[in-house]
């Protein structure tokens, strides 16, 4: 039965991760990664086996053999279509270079532990991205939490480690309780967990109070685990001290996955009961989007540490595709989709020739390694290249949207392109000058790590490579947005969708209808050589004008690792949101 | 509602309280462990036997001996 | 950002997430009057589908079951990533000796490893039937064990919990969990379908796989609870 | 009145939230953290609770017609106090190592040098 591969793709990590617990002890070293990477390539190898297996029917699986009755939903089920499983496979490819990199990327013997928990995070990731029952996406998004909290406070010989570590525990198990809150009133409502039998019932009413503050915490919940303005605080925090290798999952896709689920919440659950009212979610959603992507490209763009830059990067990037997948149309979620996914293989590449630096060089500061990178030149190609990329990709994956929003997102895509360009001009070629008054640099020891080693294996460079070419070729392939726009197609048909998961009723998949306009392509190059201005600013400019250095300060001054403060923002957030919700749906009449 | 539901759910709200106010993490813990010893009581009201004993045994085991644990070893460093 | 401001600050903000729950909770059904079916239909056929009394298990252990398998592996994850995070030499330092304490705080504490254990047990055998199961029953159990420090014998207590027989109890306990799920996959069913005989209501031997699952629950929580307390309590044993 | 139950979770969840904006000692904060989660379990067993019915436990010889409160928030709750559980030891070992690192356990300490 082709299905079968749905269950193994969280349960083989698993299973391994319980072995390895277990009978670690009695293992050779080194045993425990071989298996680890073993396990990564077969979960990338099951997920790209389901792109093609779901692509002409989505696969519904019900765990337990419970299937719906009468149209009532008694177990858990995974639908998988090959949006979903592409975005598996993503987590499956990440998993795999974040274990090879590891390999060589740490001086010391690792614990048998750090490899347990990558595998645990592996499967917990797959799991919800597949889940389409509420509160069993709530149970994975706890183990993700668990599984990244302990991974990113890894070093714990270093107190900015764990003040990461802390900051992304507290703000996220807050943001877990919402989301939790929210779906007890859906199924207080509804009586259901099921997404697709929420949203059936919801239909069936009015957008109420109830409606729109679940909305509002679901929505909230995932967005802090995507690290969208204002609940973002805690991943520049976390991404920027965690073990490189581990930032590879964490950048490349765990941030994603609450997009994703957003995405799939909408359209599944909420689409209904909201669809009279999609121009008011749609304007916040882009909103958040459009100010996520703006500072998240202007904070990477002043950092002097590549791993917070890069943490702010992806901030950036979670921005340009919430305003993609805000947009609420089919095109809109199937270029966030294709985008997530090239995206996150090119993000990955960079955090991979991060680990490169940091192994060989012993820090990541771009000012204090100025001209340093000669002897690794590989690395400094995968950093510029993947510079160019961080440019290019979203604008190429947008596939839709006035010209003014594509606009500002080529400005976001653009800095945060420019900055890891300046980074790679600095390290590599020693363009620019040794000191820079605007750039935030890293607190001391916070990022010198390692042993420095004195020849690095092509372990560490090789898997960044392999990436970034992966990653390219995605964002090239002309086909690919008129397949995934096809499949969006079905996914945000909310009744068709629902009939198919309880009530076993296909619906065909739509004609291909969409071609990549050539817009797509002209706003790519505009981004990639705005970058390469972005770049030659940040290297040569005399001095900062006051207008832009003073309201950089105070940004810079908000993010200061203060938790009280960052739950703060947590609130406002979730506040301002609900309000803006509450305002805009209730004044209809 | 009966009364039995309104004095527990009022004690829980007030237990609640009395426990995020204590600035003291010690006189915390042992709030909390009372705390959670009220929602035991509310969870068994509510018809949820099986959550009750969860809450129980997190409450008076988990909890306390994680925190006290922490507790003294926060301490310990003082000292020196 | 200061104190006072982020206090005004979350003031406003939280004033308007309290009118916000306020109003979304106001939509739920009046208290008492839930009429979802997702458990209606659970409390009629669970009964006779699963031969089980006690409906939250078979959820638990079933109809929801794969939630649990996440579950167990959350408390796996935890008790690792608490190890990893508290890992440190500890091994060539003196190790420390039993503390002497009142002689009857030790009796008492004794005296309670027997039935804390039993009842344990008790809970974790039974909890489809009754009340309790795996969780509850598992840090019970866990508690016995720590009893045992707690009456100032630290050395039967680490005789108890030898670190490396923990360790691999836990992960075989979370491993069986989701081991029961590839069976079926074997057995031709859907993961973590039941393929074993239901048995007859309200015996121990009911409830097809319901029982093994709580089993492989019981000793993951039993070990990842004595090892999360076991971290900790070396914390404490080993003066910084 | 029939919505006192929920209103009560609310309340359990703000004043964790205040404190945990507020607090000064990182165990402090996380028993906050405790007292927040209760509010969930507050609301779902809340949720599923209905008038003069009994517990899902059909013990054998009792007719299943009588009805029960619902068993799914049950089993959902379950979870979370397990949830709970884990996430408190995984943060209190965090807080031990910080105070072997910086020596503090004020979070408005342990604010980043350079900004």
């Amino acid at each position: 039965m082709s299905s079968t591969l749905v269950p193994l793709v969280v349960a083989v990590p698993l299973l391994a991760a319980a072995a390895l617990g277990a009978l670690g002890n009695f293992a050779p070293s080194r045993f425990d990664n071989l298996v680890a990477i073993a396990v990564a390539v077969a979960v990338t190898v099951f997920s790209v086996l389901l792109i093609f297996r779901s692509a002409d029917q989505t696969i519904h699986y019900w765990f337990g053999g419970w299937k719906p009755r009468s149209g009532i939903a008694i177990g858990i089920s995974f639908s998988v279509d090959p949006l979903v499983a592409g975005v598996a496979a993503l987590i499956g490819v990440l998993a795999t270079a974040a274990l090879v990199v590891s390999w060589d990327y740490f001086g010391e013997q690792v614990p048998q532990h750090f490899h347990v928990l990558m595998l645990i995070f592996l499967g917990s990731m797959t799991g919800f991205a597949l889940s389409s029952d509420l509160f069993n996406m709530f149970v994975f998004f706890e183990l993700m939490s668990i599984a990244a909290f302990a991974l990113t406070g890894y070093r714990i010989e270093q107190s900015s480690a764990l003040q990461g570590a802390i900051n992304f525990a507290v703000v996220n198990s807050i943001g877990a309780f919402m989301l939790l809150t929210g779906i007890a009133l859906l199924y207080g409502r509804t009586g259901a967990l099921n997404l697709a039998q929420i949203g059936q019932v919801l239909s069936r009413g009015r957008a109420d109070g109830l409606v729109v503050v679940a909305f509002t915490l679901v929505v909230v919940g995932f967005l802090t685990k995507a690290g969208a303005v204002p609940f973002h605080f805690w991943l520049s925090d976390a991404y920027a001290v965690a073990p490189a290798p581990v930032c590879i999952l964490f950048a490349g896709v765990m941030s994603d996955l609450g997009l994703h689920a957003t995405g799939r919440t909408y359209w599944e659950g909420f689409s209904g009961v909201l669809g009279a009212d999609a121009g008011s979610v749609r304007g916040v959603l882009v909103g958040l989007g459009v100010g996520t992507a703006l500072l998240g490209g202007a904070m990477a763009f002043v950092q002097a540490g590549l791993k917070r830059m890069l943490a702010f990067v992806v901030i950036s990037h979670v921005g340009i595709f919430l305003a993609a997948i805000g947009l609420l149309t089919a095109r809109g979620l199937a270029g966030a989709t294709v985008g997530i996914v090239a995206d996150g293989l090119v993000k990955g590449a960079l955090f991979c020739a991060v680990a490169s630096l940091a192994r060989r060089l012993g820090e990541t500061d771009e000012l204090s390694l100025h001209g340093r990178g000669t002897p690794i030149p590989i690395t400094g190609a995968v950093l510029g290249v993947g510079a160019v990329g961080l440019a290019v990709v979203p604008p190429l994956a947008i596939l839709s949207g006035d010209g003014w929003l594509r606009g500002l997102l080529v400005v976001a895509s653009a800095l945060t392109g420019g900055a890891v360009l300046r980074a790679a001009g600095r390290i590599f070629l020693g363009l620019g000058p040794k000191q820079d008054e605007l750039l935030v640099e890293p607190q001391a020891g916070a990022e010198a790590e390692l042993r420095r080693a004195p020849r690095a294996g092509a372990l560490l460079w090789l898997p960044g490579i392999a990436l970034l070419a992966a990653g390219l070729t995605l964002a090239f392939t002309p086909g690919l947005a008129r397949r995934a726009v096809q499949h969006a197609e079905l996914s945000v048909d909310r009744p068709a969708l629902a009939r198919e998961t309880l009530h076993g009723v296909r619906t065909p998949l739509p004609k291909p209808s969409f071609e990549r306009s050539p817009a797509a392509y002209a706003y790519a190059g505009a981004a990639g050589l705005l970058a390469v201005g972005f770049a030659a600013l940040g290297l040569y400019r005399r001095r900062v004008p006051v207008l832009v250095a003073a309201p950089m300060h105070r940004l810079k001054l908000l993010h200061d690792g203060v938790v009280g403060e960052y739950v703060t923002w947590l609130t406002v957030g979730t506040a301002v949101i609900g309000v803006l919700f509450a305002v805009l749906i209730a004044k209809r009449p | 509602m009966i009364p039995l539901q309104l004095v527990t759910i009022a004690l829980v709200g007030l237990g609640g309280l009395a426990v995020v106010t204590s600035r003291d993490p010690l006189r915390q813990t042992i709030v909390a462990g009372l705390y959670g010893l009220v929602l035991v009581v509310l969870f068994v009201v509510l018809q949820a036997p099986d959550v009750a004993l969860s809450e129980l045994v997190a409450s008076t085991v988990a909890f306390p001996f994680i925190v006290l644990a922490a507790l003294a070893k926060l301490r310990d460093r003082r000292r020196e | 950002m200061s104190r006072n401001v982020r206090l005004g600050l979350f003031a406003a903000a939280g004033a308007m997430l309290a009118a916000l729950l306020v109003w979304g909770f106001t939509g739920l059904p009046a208290f008492g009057d839930f009429q979802g079916e997702y458990g209606w239909i659970l409390n009629d056929v669970a009964g006779h589908e699963r031969h089980v009394t006690n409906v939250v298990a078979s959820v638990v252990f079933d109809y929801r079951g794969f939630d649990t398998l996440g579950e167990e592996f959350i408390l796996f994850a935890a008790a690792i990533g608490v190890a990893l995070l508290l890992r440190e030499a500890r091994d060539d330092r003196e190790r420390p000796r039993d503390e002497v304490r009142s002689d009857a705080v030790r009796a008492v504490g004794l005296m309670l490893v027997g039935p804390t254990v039993v009842v344990g047990l008790y809970l974790v055998a039974h909890g489809y039937l009754t009340p309790g199961g795996g969780f509850q029953g598992g840090v019970a159990v866990a508690a016995g064990v720590v009893l045992l420090y707690a009456a100032g014998r630290y050395r039967a207590y680490s005789a108890a919990s030898p670190h490396g027989l923990v360790e691999l109890a836990e992960g075989a306990g979370a491993g069986a969990y989701a081991a029961v799920g590839v069976a079926a996959l074997f057995a031709g069913g859907l993961f973590l379908e039941n393929v074993v005989e239901l048995g007859t209501r309200g015996t121990l031997a009911s409830g097809g796989t319901i029982p093994i699952l709580n089993a492989a629950a019981g000793l993951e929580v039993t070990a990842a609870v004595v090892l999360l307390l076991h971290e900790f309590l070396e914390e404490v044993m080993y003066p910084a | 009145m029939t919505v006192l139950p929920y209103l009560l979770a609310a309340w359990l969840f703000l004043v964790g939230l205040y404190d945990v904006v507020t607090s000064r000692h990182l165990v402090h904060l996380v028993i906050c953290l405790i007292v927040m989660q209760s509010a969930t379990y507050v609301l779902l067993l809340a949720i599923g609770y209905r008038s003069g019915k009994k517990a899902p436990i059909f013990t054998a010889g009792v007719p299943v017609k009588v009805g029960a409160v619902d068993p799914v928030v049950q089993a959902l709750t379950l979870t979370d106090v397990v949830v709970s559980v884990t996430g408190v030891a995984l943060l209190l070992a965090l807080v031990v190592e910080i105070w072997k690192r910086a020596g503090t356990v004020d979070p408005d300490r342990l604010r980043r040098k350079e900004s």
